[in-house]
């Protein structure tokens, strides 16, 4: 099943505290963004921050998205801190 | 016009493009964020911009369509700099031409309000000693919030 | 820096002025106004606009004054052209230096509105057919009282 | 008393209307702004409308004023329409 997997991307302060900006992971059928981010927080360490205190945004294919918005095999995610452009 | 760049702009080009844009145009207001000495941080030297490639560019049309619906727009153009910036280093330009000025005012503003606080773009400042991401504040979430 | 001319103005120039500011200004607004095909009547070809040398300068000063009470302007630059124009020329040009956004928005924004109300310059509008003493507007009446 | 004058300057369509941009009246102790008004329009024809329907705009030594503002000798007095620049 290699093909069931979506590429997670990291932003900003994330990408530099988990040390990557992209990684591949396998879902299965009626995954939500929200169990993704549970999944990879449960890994500890500096992911655990993932569902730590501080606000994490999400994004499926480029769009904001909500914990409770599915991924299917082939979507980009992307997990980022509150954005401070402009 | 929509444009993610990490070379400078010249906001006298760009205003001479919105002048362009026809006879029923009768205000044109403009917008520029510079690089400031403080922020998060005191004796701010530089930041580092990073950006969502794709997804912000959409984000940007979106606030521009969603403006155009709002007031009049005969036209939008919107710059954002990404990379390595220094002291007093052009940032963002947003500018608009309307037929009447609260209109162009105020699309220009929420233009700007909404992509601080939707357009994915992260900003570290950069001081002597220290570098720190910038955290959201609460007053740019209840500017924007204040034009739902 | 107030500027009551017959000849045209260059905002690439008038940003650069206002860039110069110092390391402090983080925000930059500007608002242009340009003769538009319809105002009072519609085929607009040109304006007349006439002024009262003196108290003009005197009550625009007296403006940037209070914006600058009122909020953070590190720098206001108006510039007003008198006499005849043609269509899409600029009229007016009115140009903030802030710390901050919302401060350079709302002082241009204040001085556009309250520039309109009370500094005396009169618009005559040309049409092939006709010529026409603009009347002030309601709108701009309630605008400029809004920010009182 | 040649000294004890005003300058009564008009601007726009007053000025169009009534054929004059400036003039010289006479004034007297006490008298205001109003007054000066009063007796232009009582000239009729054209100048009747400086109390006509539309608002005049009062102005005395290039400050806005009321028509309560006294005038002395040697004041510069403007009538204008409400402005329309910008």
């Amino acid at each position: 099943m290699t093909d069931a997997t979506v590429t997670v991307r990291f932003f900003a302060r994330l990408r530099e505290e988990l040390g990557t900006d992209s990684l591949k992971l396998s879902v299965t059928p009626g995954q939500t963004v929200g169990d993704v981010l549970s999944e990879l927080a449960s890994r500890g360490g500096a992911w655990s921050q993932l569902q730590g205190h501080q606000p994490v945004m999400l994004a499926v294919n480029q769009a904001m998205a909500k914990p409770a918005t599915p991924v299917q095999p082939g979507d980009e995610v992307a997990f980022f801190p509150p954005v401070t452009g402009g | 016009m929509i444009s993610i760049q990490t070379e400078d702009f010249d906001v006298g080009e760009e205003y001479k493009a919105l002048r362009a844009s026809g006879p029923g145009t009768g205000a044109i207001s403009t917008f520029s964020g510079l690089v400031r000495d403080s922020g998060d941080l005191s004796g701010v030297t530089g930041l580092f911009l990073e950006h969502y490639p794709g997804m912000t560019e959409a984000v940007i049309q979106g606030l521009i369509d969603e403006a155009s619906e709002r007031w009049d727009v005969r036209q939008a153009r919107v710059i954002h700099r990404v990379g390595r910036l220094e002291l007093s280093d052009q940032i963002v330009f947003v500018g608009v031409c309307s037929a009447h000025r609260g209109d162009a005012f105020s699309a220009c503003q929420f233009l700007m309000d909404a992509l601080k606080t939707s357009a994915p773009f992260w900003k570290k400042e950069i001081a002597p000693d220290s570098e720190h991401w910038v955290e959201q504040k609460v007053s740019d979430l209840k500017r924007s919030q204040g034009w739902e």
